[in-house]
């Protein structure tokens, strides 16, 4: 185990890398003058050089990165062209909201997403059934951001005004955009868990356990259900980066100031140093995210070697 | 296993093309799915809105009337006025080509390109294999949306930036499909008998491989079509896709949240218009992966 | 005089087996371990053996399917493994292949006549207006009628899939025909016809069977002679009637008399072994089948066993790799159970 | 021997696979007997009807199959009366069942010890430590080195034989009075077997079960069976001691399948085949299910089934030809004449 955790790690370096110098080339990639285009249609040709020398960007490609690299060794991002502040801090400051959003529609997902899977495949092809998935197909298709919308019109919005309209801190707060964030990885992860039960249901050894006598539940619940939760652990890792990335979307329409409101704003201000720390930052994450979720699969799913 | 043979039925007539009688027995195997059936109609439905609609509707998406402004849905304005008097319907109806247009342009990209990848990638293994796998790795640590966005704040926002964003994050899904079909199928022993015949490595893969491998991005595709409609339109609802007046369904709802207080219609239509549209393609994808799995009794 | 048209020499296959945190190569299945052998022309000869003692390996590196790791391929008096990918592709118009699995060795989306055609087409056997003609005559000769050319794999038996197959190697006149457990996935009526089948057809057409089977009932029904392999060696080569009349090796004799007889009355001695075979990846040192042989002694722990005849024992074509043949034979070394 | 002491008597077996199209009749009236302490062997080919009818015994045939008729009398009682839950209660503790693959028919999450020892708490109540105690014991009579390592192992560790002997385990642990095998050693290798055959023949003895082994190996039938059942296209056509069956086999289906098999032992000239296929389940032929492969087949074999009848010499045959009914050549004789009129 010791082992792999050390290989996962060794290979996780080389995506990492693969992550920085996609977000470094970012500025570059942009068509004409990143000088200009970050101080302005209307800045003078010295305020561009002054800009081109703060962005360093008369260095070799190579020197820009090996600085990039280090500055991000040290927590150093650089400093928001709107602000002054350094992108680190404006990071820091947002990051645990869009956190705890992540964290607690993930939490969401998985507890809705696997008991109503689990029902489904037990129940197979009863109303019950039918009826789940067609939620879980509704709930899979419907845009996040037209979900939220509709939660705050028909909750927040008179006459039942149950919930605020905007805002993070309080549960209160919290339940809508949990909801709206949460919804279509409860269906993805519904839909996985009923199919992987479906497919463990008819494999040898639950015809074993049947044949020793195990009552129907304890096949289910016991010998089913731990083997149908291997693969589902890989779409809820997935199912945590579309989250992050599904942030952006629900803290513009709940007004959350977190890092999804931060890059939006950052990229209709033309930010540019804030819009690359921020991707950089959630990109991390989410690297660290799949890293813990291969290591559990492999703590689950005893059948691969542990070479 | 039982063997199974079958009767003589046709000794005389020509046979129909093998690829003729593999298409008829996938669409005998979805006319029995119900659900796959109200996907498949409701996108030829809106394919065919698509390409009619404009030139049904009485109103101009375009033409301003303020006397008639944030209109309820009534019998003239079935999903009632926006806020400049516009048509919300006949918005709705001239949108849909964008909304097809979009998704079909980024899935087709990112699935041509994600499909060679992971060909070559599957099919050669070793080194190829693992740089191209741990640069699709790369691509997969952006997650999906943020990958749009990132392109889309480099590009600028357009309805052609769009597409490339949102096919470029569609690419290491088809890749790494595409990959795991390619090892599965290349080792099964007909591939082998083939190079024992003496084969091309070109013939191998596109007679023999890639034939085979049609299933799996077939439908994977078909459900991309829905994924890329949500980030498409979810990116043109944060003001980074197409731009107003362009009657796209994410920038008709964006403009509409400001007015949801007093005239919730205006976001209510277009957004399920987006929810029907990337129904039915979940609907279809799904039922198309039950028809093509060969696991599945028909 | 007999012509050796296949010669193998010291053929090694390992595959590398990778980990560590580095994901480097550790070790090596020694799936093929140096072995050397020949095929006369016109024969048939098999390779024995349990899962996992290398036997289709050898058969997959003979064709170049994976490429060994060292050794010398002389086929046709031409060294195979010098050929670069052009020439093998070439090559392989006399070298052939029969799978074990009827089901996975056809492409499921190609007809028969596609199935043919393309055999054809790539060695550029016939020109195009001759195929169609040549095609019902393969058909014919496999024993299906001309009205299941245009039919898709799906819609046959097992033993008429299999069938298709052979009429596939048969398709580019090979001289030699390497048949890897080709009847094993078959019930044993159908078997039987396919087992007729092949014999007619090396009759016929002069072919050279390399034939690789774990079923010694099917081996000695087929054979001229016999290689039986464990773990990676060879154990025992030998004629047909030696080999099972007058088995040497003692991994031989287990197995032999391991195999149930469909008689109740044939009495007879069965050994059963102790354990497992042991992993490729580390075999035993020595006689790799020291672990479980009842004869064992330090010597075998220690010393590789050279294939070898006694004129006294055994038949000219007979050679077995163990140092205790004669003591084994005259009764001197008793087995330890 | 006495003739009453059946273990167990199945009567006009019959379970059914319900597809869309058609009834499919996997087993199509199957009766036969195991007498107690004895070995009952089952041989066909694939599709023959001979797992399904070992499923049935056990209740355990899934969606969409169905046992559609008959009796299983188990030690006097009816099976197919039970309710689920008593049925629970004999399954793993009265019957046991071991099957064909060993690799897949251990659940991969739980470890050895956890797999066997659920035998115990379900049937015995033991607690966790008690049940662990007696898997070792049970590990140990099948002949597991160094169980007590072997007990916290997860399946996947062990090899195939070693799995093989991990289900007998399981099988065993309550001493069951009657063990159903599904062809226990078709994955594994010839000297595996050996190992694993020798070992249920002297479990057998050791707990005085009877046995009920499933297999397509003739071989396998004449080393460890006292009776052997012939099934061909869901149905049995020839039923006898095994020295009967063996030294005068009367089915044309048995005398082909005899000699159609490659032996190590004798050398032969050709094999006889038997021409053509197994029917297929959705279209069974009218009369006599081998008629069409049959070299002695008459219009009456066609046309009408033939019942499952006593012969003189011990032997249960489904055959036209040993009936007053019989059209045929009224001389011949199936096991010297069946290479010749296969020829013909």
């Amino acid at each position: 185990m010791l082992v792999f955790v050390l290989r996962r790690i060794l290979q996780t370096i080389p995506v990492i890398f693969g992550v920085t110098i996609l977000v470094f080339l970012m500025i570059h990639l942009i068509p004409g003058d990143p000088a200009q285009i970050i101080a302005g249609e209307a800045a003078s040709d010295a305020q561009v050089q002054q800009m081109r020398d703060r962005l360093g960007l008369n260095d070799h490609l190579l020197v820009q990165y090996g600085r990039f690299l280090g500055d991000i060794m040290q927590f150093d991002l650089g400093n928001s062209i709107r602000s002054g502040n350094p992108v680190s801090a404006e990071i820091g400051s947002r990051f645990w909201v869009t956190f705890e959003l992540a964290f607690f529609s993930t939490l969401l997902s998985i507890f809705i997403g696997i008991i109503a899977g689990v029902i489904s495949a037990t129940k197979r092809h009863t109303f019950l059934d039918t009826s789940i998935m067609v939620i879980a197909l509704f709930g899979l298709s419907m845009p996040n951001f037209w979900l939220g919308l509709m939660l705050i019109q028909y909750f927040a919005l008179p006459p039942l005004q149950w919930f605020p309209v905007s805002g993070w801190g309080s549960i209160e707060h919290m339940v809508l955009p949990v909801i709206t964030l949460g919804t279509a990885g409860a269906a993805i992860i519904a839909r996985m868990t009923r199919s992987s039960m479906l497919e463990v249901i008819n494999q040898d050894y639950i015809r074993t356990a049947r044949a020793k006598g195990v009552k129907e539940q304890i096949v289910t619940y016991k010998h089913a259900l731990r083997n149908a939760l291997i693969p589902v652990v890989t779409v809820v890792g997935l199912q945590f980066g579309t989250l992050l990335g599904g942030t952006v979307l629900t803290e513009t329409v709940f007004s959350i100031n977190g890092l999804g409101r931060l890059v939006i704003d950052s990229i209709n201000a033309r930010d540019f140093p804030i819009v690359q720390g921020t991707v950089l930052v959630i990109a991390l994450l989410f690297v660290l995210v799949n890293f813990l979720v291969d290591i559990s699969y492999r703590f689950l799913n005893k059948r691969i070697e542990l070479d | 296993m039982a063997e199974t043979s079958v009767k003589t039925q046709q000794a005389e007539t020509k046979p129909p093309s093998p690829q003729l009688e593999n298409m008829k027995k996938v669409y005998k195997k979805l006319k029995k799915n119900k659900t796959a059936m109200v996907g498949g109609i409701l996108i030829l439905f809106f394919i065919i809105v698509s390409i009619i609609g404009p030139v049904l509707t009485p109103f101009d998406p375009d033409a301003q009337d303020y006397t008639n402004r944030l209109a309820s849905p009534n019998a003239d304005n079935w999903f009632g006025t926006d806020h400049h008097g516009r048509d919300i319907f006949t918005r709705i109806i001239h949108g849909t080509s964008i909304t097809l247009y979009i998704g079909f342009s980024s899935v087709l990209l990112g699935s041509v390109a994600g499909t060679v990848i992971g060909i070559v990638s599957g099919y050669y293994g070793k080194k190829i294999d693992a740089i191209l796998m741990r640069s699709m790795d790369v691509l997969l640590a952006f997650p999906g949306i943020l990958l749009a966005l990132a392109i889309v704040s480099i590009l600028g926002g357009s309805l052609q930036n769009v597409i490339i964003a949102v096919a470029v994050f569609s690419i290491p899904v088809f890749a790494r499909i595409v990959r795991g079909s390619t090892l599965a199928v290349k080792k099964l022993e007909y591939v082998d008998a083939v190079r024992a015949l003496g084969a091309s490595d070109f013939r191998i893969i596109f007679r023999h491989i890639l034939p085979n491998i049609m299933s799996p991005i077939i439908v994977q595709a078909t459900l991309r079509m829905a994924t890329a409609i949500l980030a498409a339109s979810g990116l043109s609802f944060l003001g980074l896709g197409a731009q107003p007046p362009t009657p796209e369904w994410g920038a008709i709802l964006s403009q509409g949240r400001n007015y949801m207080w007093d005239d919730p219609h205006y976001a209510l239509f277009p957004g399920l218009a987006i929810v029907v549209v990337v129904l039915a393609f979940n609907l279809f994808g799904d039922g198309l992966r039950d028809a093509l799995d060969p696991k599945t009794k028909g | 005089m007999t012509t050796e048209l296949l010669q193998v020499h010291n053929l090694k296959q390992y595959f590398p087996i990778k980990g560590g945190i580095f994901g480097r190569k550790i070790n090596d299945v020694k799936a093929v371990d140096d072995i050397t052998f020949a095929i006369n022309e016109g024969e048939t000869l098999s390779i024995v053996g349990e899962s996992g003692c290398g036997k289709s390996t050898t058969g997959r590196a003979i064709l170049r399917l994976d490429e060994p790791t060292s050794g010398e391929v002389t086929f046709d008096g031409e060294d195979l493994l010098s050929l670069n990918k052009k020439e093998m592709q070439k090559k392989r118009k006399d070298l052939q292949i029969i799978f074990q699995d009827p089901y996975a060795s056809i492409n499921p989306r190609q007809t028969v006549r596609q199935v043919l055609n393309e055999a054809m087409e790539i060695q550029n056997v016939l020109p195009k207006e001759e195929r169609y003609d040549r095609m019902i005559e393969l058909l014919e000769t496999v024993g299906l009628g001309p009205d299941k050319l245009d039919r898709f794999p799906h819609e046959f038996s097992g033993g008429q899939r299999q069938r298709i197959g052979i009429a596939r190697a048969l398709a580019v006149d090979p001289k030699m025909i390497v048949c890897d457990e080709s009847v094993s996935a078959l019930d044993v009526s159908v078997q039987a016809q396919v087992l007729n089948l092949l014999q007619k057809l090396q009759k016929d057409l002069n072919l050279t069977y390399l034939f690789i089977s774990h079923d010694l009932g099917v081996v000695r029904h087929i054979s001229d002679r016999v290689l039986v392999m464990y773990l990676g060696k060879i154990v025992e080569i030998a004629d047909k009637k030696s080999l099972f009349d007058n088995p040497k090796h003692p991994y031989t004799k287990t197995l032999l008399s391991a195999i149930p007889v469909p008689d109740p009355n044939a009495k007879k001695e069965q050994i059963v072994l102790k354990g497992d075979v042991p992993s490729p990846i580390d075999p035993p040192t020595g006689c790799r089948f020291h672990t479980r042989c009842p004869f064992a002694t330090d010597r075998c722990k220690e010393e590789v066993p050279e294939l070898r005849q006694n004129e006294n024992l055994m038949g000219e074509q007979h050679q077995a790799a163990c140092h205790y043949i004669e003591e084994i034979e005259s009764g001197e070394m008793q087995p330890k159970y | 021997m006495e003739p009453s002491s059946n273990i167990i008597e199945v009567n006009d077996l019959r379970t059914s696979f319900f597809t869309e199209e058609a009834e499919v009749k996997a087993v199509d009236g199957v009766s036969f007997s195991v007498p107690s302490g004895k070995t009952l062997g089952i041989v066909g080919e694939s599709g023959s009807g001979k797992s399904i009818t070992s499923l049935s015994i056990m209740r355990l045939i899934q969606e969409p199959g169905q046992i559609v008729g008959g009796e299983i009398n188990f030690k006097s009682d009816n099976l197919l009366d039970k309710s689920e839950s008593e049925m629970r209660r004999i399954r793993g503790n009265e019957i046991s069942m071991i099957f064909q693959e060993p690799m897949t028919s251990l659940n991969p999450v739980f470890t050895v010890g956890d797999q066997i020892s659920e035998a115990y708490r379900i049937h015995q109540g033991l607690s966790k430590k008690q049940a662990l105690q007696k898997s070792l014991e049970m590990l140990e009579l099948v002949g597991i080195p160094s169980p007590k390592d072997r007990l916290k192992r997860y399946p996947h560790e062990l090899s195939g034989g070693m799995r093989q002997r991990v289900m007998i385990a399981i099988a065993l642990a309550c001493k069951p009075e009657l063990l159903i095998a599904d062809e226990p050693t078709t994955a594994l290798d010839v000297t595996i077997q050996a190992q694993i055959l020798r070992l249920i023949n002297n479990l057998q003895d050791e707990l005085g079960m009877s046995v009920v082994l499933i297999t397509h190996d003739l071989g396998v039938v004449a080393e460890t069976c006292d009776y052997v059942a012939v099934m061909y296209a869901g149905k049995i056509v020839e039923y006898a001691d095994v020295q009967t069956l063996f030294e005068s086999p009367k089915h044309p289906y048995t005398v082909g399948l005899l000699s159609s098999l490659p032996r190590h032992d004798i050398d032969q000239e050709e094999l006889q085949v038997i021409k053509g296929m197994v029917p297929s389940p959705t279209n069974m032929p009218e009369g006599c299910r081998f008629a069409p492969r049959c070299p002695f087949a008459t219009d009456l074999c066609k046309e009408q089934l033939p019942t499952l009848d006593d012969l003189e010499d011990g032997n249960q045959v489904r055959c036209w030809v040993y009936s007053d009914k019989w059209d045929g050549d009224p001389e011949v004789n199936v096991k010297d004449d069946y290479g010749t009129a296969t020829s013909s």
